[in-house]
């Protein structure tokens, strides 16, 4: 006889709302049901309202974590479809602004896994060294999340000289702790008893259930934007991409930690092949019909803008796909089999990012009348 | 593959197929072909389907496939009229396509037939069932 | 009369509840700061447990409806009476505790069973889905360690030559030195460290109270001066294990002269109480938290085999 | 022996990375972007700021014409700064700005 253990929307382990219903046996999980949208923002709507330079802030503030990217895949978007390219010097600044949150993103997660596991030491270590990346980014852009390194035709801040030493010396004191965290967590008996042979996503199901980024890399998937669809600079800068093979909980927190030493060396090479120069191009105010689509591998893998202009400033459709809802189907196959206790650990180890789904267009809708809320009546309330 | 294989395949099953940038390709299909498109494209391991965007142009409504390949990205648009708007699931080619048309159904109100799970995915239960959100009459 | 208001004394102030608590919650505030420094950041002040619990003290006490009121509100006292009576039980100053029976050992055994039954009793009455999945956890994480706690105290006992009392143990220990020293008892010495460790429901076996599966387990229910109250039998709890594994192993509260300098047999003891709760401490943070299935087989075969080990080599030699 | 235990060991020992917040305070780089601070001598009222703000966070006062910012709208994007002509704006450090009333919380 099977029994349905709701989980959610609210959960302590889920870090936003979203609501699995979870067919249990026992303690042995049979089936999953997922229900989304409690995080909704209607993004894709407000995209169409605003115009190009301000739907730039808009894009970075999809997701509170992965945000230079969600920019930089937004930029790549509308620079084809406006037949822009942006300057040398601004392509780096974009590859460094983008490494340096995908160190921050990762290592974030990594110390939420740890916490779900109950291993508050490393949780505590792991995000002490995430202010590492942090304080960098603040140093080079202004701000530790919203960083907006990118503008619509190149960078909006260049990076100075005097920081490029404090720069390379903190690069170099992550670098050592990655590698000892690597160390700890490969050998720990706790954390291999709590996270090998965990949730493991096949590398069928990763393919089937077109599984993207970290999640469908620790199956053996070998896709990286990066390098199947380079943008930036990332086709001037040598650098390999990270696969492993088992699937489980732990290759993924092998898969991501590894990823940051590789986005150290990233940020190595970006700075020593930096030229000098302009960092920004004029971007024209109307942008003529034409259509594109603007890839970029977010922390949590595969993130796709595509924008559809129609002569005027504002675009007619932006659609955004992001990585977390992308690997939602393959949350299945990975919690099946497993017990009750797993499903926290389980569930963190897809890294799900919720406002990152529940980007797409709702309006206020009184139950019963279908009325929309002007723009008066949102700006008069938002005073 | 690269992009000038991924045309070549392309342009038995769609028309206007041109290469956008290194390693975008955009092509135009219909309802008839579509579907022997996706299958070839799976028949030459190509299992990666990124997403399905819907997009409403009035009175019609374009449904484009972005399909993964290799090294360069397939849109394969599709252009379905408002009075019959119903297409085939592609759920049994590309299994990952499952969300996908489910927010195709309840954004644009895309009929999926024989869609293994039709039900909502993120607009709440109390939603009016006629009203689309991404449909061009919704923000007048 | 005289010897009635000793005891009224000695419950309420000396080895009773004032000084226990006193001791417990300095302990428990010291254990915190501990793991903030060991996690490389400043960590709360000592006194940080006497103002959590004054501030509990103050708030609102509220019974959910769902709970059945009368069990949800008896756990938390029956707790903290059972903790205190077992420190009356323990020889803190000297050999002779404040009550002394025959068999104390036994009766301390099953006094420290009772705040682990009112903590499931707690769970399963307070009516929230969370409370009930942690008392269920309990039950069986308690399965796992009383086998292995209860063998290294009798491979104690039966060192002494099958007396059950803890004084009997304590005087044996002045004469011929600590129980650790000796060899056949060194791993029921590790056994009830490991034992101590799940029944403090420290990290490695917090199941129980998995903050990030089941919020606070069986306490979630708990607000304002009750939970307040079990905030103190737990730190009283911690306190008192780690005197009986003093007075079964490291000698109890023996008075030393090192250098010239005379200790008394209550400072010493307390130092060696302390020495044990940093060790559990250090556990606590290099390990993650088991799951309950692994939990219940390592305590069924690594400790449980130790005391085994250690009982038989005592009773065969 | 877990490979964890020296770490821990290692911290008890060194100074701790947290800063007591309130009483002791990090520095913060210079292009750090706090609240915008208006210097209403140079504004020329062009009001091009009012244009420009994503987020619509800025509006002309009646009668001195002069920018006033709402703090509750403002997401510190540092726009205004950039391409105001005379350079009012300027990002200061300050970030605390916490209020109890929702109509105090503008920079004027």
């Amino acid at each position: 006889m099977t029994f349905i253990v709701p989980i959610g929307p609210q959960h302590p382990a889920l870090e936003e709302p979203a609501h699995f219903r979870i067919e249990v046996k026992g303690e042995e999980i049979v089936g999953v049901d997922l229900r989304l949208g409690y995080n909704h923002k209607g993004i894709e709507q407000a995209l169409s309202d605003r115009s190009y330079a301000h739907g730039l802030y808009l894009s970075a503030r999809v997701c509170g974590i992965c945000n230079s990217t969600h920019s930089l895949a937004f930029t790549r978007a509308v620079e084809s479809v406006a037949g822009i390219e942006c300057p040398d010097r601004a392509r780096y600044i974009r590859v460094i602004d983008a490494e340096l949150e995908r160190i921050h993103s990762h290592l974030l997660w990594a110390g939420i896994a740890a916490h779900e596991i109950g291993f508050t030491t490393l949780f505590m270590l792991f995000w002490r060294d995430r202010e590492l990346s942090l304080d960098m980014r603040e140093l080079l852009f202004g701000h530790r999340i919203y960083a907006s390194g990118t503008y619509l035709g190149g960078a909006r801040v260049d990076i100075k000289e005097k920081d490029i030493p404090q720069l390379i010396r903190t690069l170099a004191k992550l670098e050592k702790s990655v590698k000892h965290y690597i160390d700890v967590c490969t050998s720990d008996r706790t954390i291999i008893a709590r996270c090998s042979g965990v949730g493991v996503l096949k590398k069928k199901d990763a393919l089937e259930l077109c599984a993207v980024g970290p999640t469908a890399r620790a199956s053996g998937v070998d896709f990286d934007i990066r390098r199947d669809d380079p943008y930036a600079a990332y086709d001037e800068i040598s650098f390999d991409v990270i696969v492993e093979r088992d699937g489980d909980v732990l290759a993924k927190v092998v898969v991501r930690l590894r990823e940051i030493l590789e986005s150290i060396g990233i940020i190595r090479q970006a700075i020593d092949a930096m030229p000098k120069g302009a960092i920004r191009t004029k971007f024209p105010e109307n942008v003529p019909e034409n259509e594109a689509v603007g890839r970029t591998e977010a922390p949590r893998g595969e993130l796709m803008y595509y924008v559809r202009s129609n002569g005027t400033n504002k675009p007619e459709r932006v659609r955004i796909r992001t990585p977390s809802y992308a690997n939602w189907p393959s949350a299945k196959p990975m919690l099946v089999g497993g017990t009750i206790a797993e499903i926290p650990i389980v569930v963190a180890s897809i890294d799900p990012c919720y406002s990152c789904t529940d980007r797409v267009t709702i309006v206020d809708a009184e139950t019963g009348k279908f009325r929309i809320m002007t723009k008066e009546e949102l700006r008069r309330l938002r005073r | 593959m690269n992009v000038d294989e991924v045309a070549r395949l392309i342009k038995k099953y769609a028309d206007d197929v041109k290469i956008v940038g290194a390693r975008h390709v955009f092509a135009v299909t219909d309802k008839e072909r579509y579907i022997e498109a996706l299958t070839a494209l799976r028949d030459n391991d190509l299992k990666h389907l990124t997403t399905i965007t819907g997009v409403d142009r009035g009175d019609i409504v374009d449904v484009i496939y972005h399909i993964h390949c290799g090294e360069s990205l397939l849109n394969l648009k599709l252009s379905i009229p408002k009075t019959a708007l119903e297409i085939e699931t592609v759920t049994d080619i590309f299994p990952g396509a499952i969300l996908y048309e489910r927010e195709l159904m309840e954004m644009l109100g895309v009929q999926v037939k024989g869609h293994p799970d039709p039900r909502r995915l993120f607009l709440s239960d109390d939603w009016p069932a006629g009203k689309f959100p991404l449909r061009k009459e919704a923000k007048k | 009369m005289i010897e009635a208001l000793g005891y009224v004394l000695a419950f309420f102030v000396f080895p009773g509840i004032l000084f226990a608590s006193a001791v417990g919650l300095l302990f428990a505030g010291i254990d915190r700061k501990l793991t903030g420094h060991m996690q490389h950041r400043i960590g709360p002040p000592i006194w940080q447990e006497f103002l959590d619990v004054g501030k509990l003290f103050g708030k609102e006490d509220i019974t959910p409806a769902a709970a059945n009121s009368f069990v949800f509100n008896c756990a938390p006292l029956l707790c903290f009476g059972a903790v205190t009576a077992v420190m009356l039980l323990l020889p803190i100053n000297s050999s002779q505790p404040v009550l002394t029976s025959v068999a104390d050992l036994i009766v301390i055994i099953y006094l420290l069973n009772i705040p682990a039954v009112c903590m499931m009793l707690a769970g399963y009455a307070s009516g929230c889905p969370f409370g009930t999945t942690g008392s269920s956890r309990y039950v069986v994480q308690l399965f796992g360690y009383e086998l292995a706690f209860i063998t290294a105290a009798l491979s104690v006992a039966a060192k002494v030559g099958w007396s059950l009392s803890l004084s009997s143990i304590v005087s044996y220990q002045a004469q011929n030195g600590w129980m650790v020293s000796q060899v056949a008892l060194i791993p029921a010495a590790i056994a009830i460290l490991i034992a101590a460790q799940g029944k403090l429901l420290r990290v490695p076996f917090d199941i129980p109270e998995a903050e990030s599966e089941i919020v606070h387990g069986s306490l979630t229910e708990y607000s304002g001066p009750k939970l307040a109250i079990l905030r103190i039998a737990y730190n009283i709890e911690l306190f008192v294990v780690a005197a009986v594994v003093v007075n079964l192993f490291f000698g109890g509260p023996v008075p030393h002269t090192i250098g010239g300098v005379y200790i008394p047999g209550v400072v010493s003891f307390l130092i060696k109480c302390f020495g044990i709760v940093v060790l559990s401490t250090v556990i606590r943070n290099i390990a993650a938290r088991l799951r309950i299935d692994q939990a219940l087989k390592f305590f069924w075969t690594f400790p449980t085999l130790l005391a085994a080990i250690s009982l038989f080599l005592v009773v065969v030699t | 022996m877990p490979r964890i235990l020296p770490d821990v060991l290692k911290n008890l020992f060194r100074k701790p990375a947290t800063v007591k917040y309130p009483k002791q305070r990090r520095e913060l780089p210079e292009n750090f972007r706090g609240k915008p601070v208006i210097d209403k001598e140079k504004c020329i009222s062009c009001g091009l700021c009012v244009k420009i703000c994503p987020d619509n966070a800025i509006t002309l006062d009646e009668k001195t014409k002069k920018p006033r910012i709402w703090m509750g709208l403002c997401m510190m994007c540092g726009r205004c700064a950039e391409l105001c002509p005379r350079k009012v704006f300027t990002m200061s450090k300050e970030f605390e700005l916490a209020t109890y009333d929702k109509y105090k919380a503008i920079s004027e």
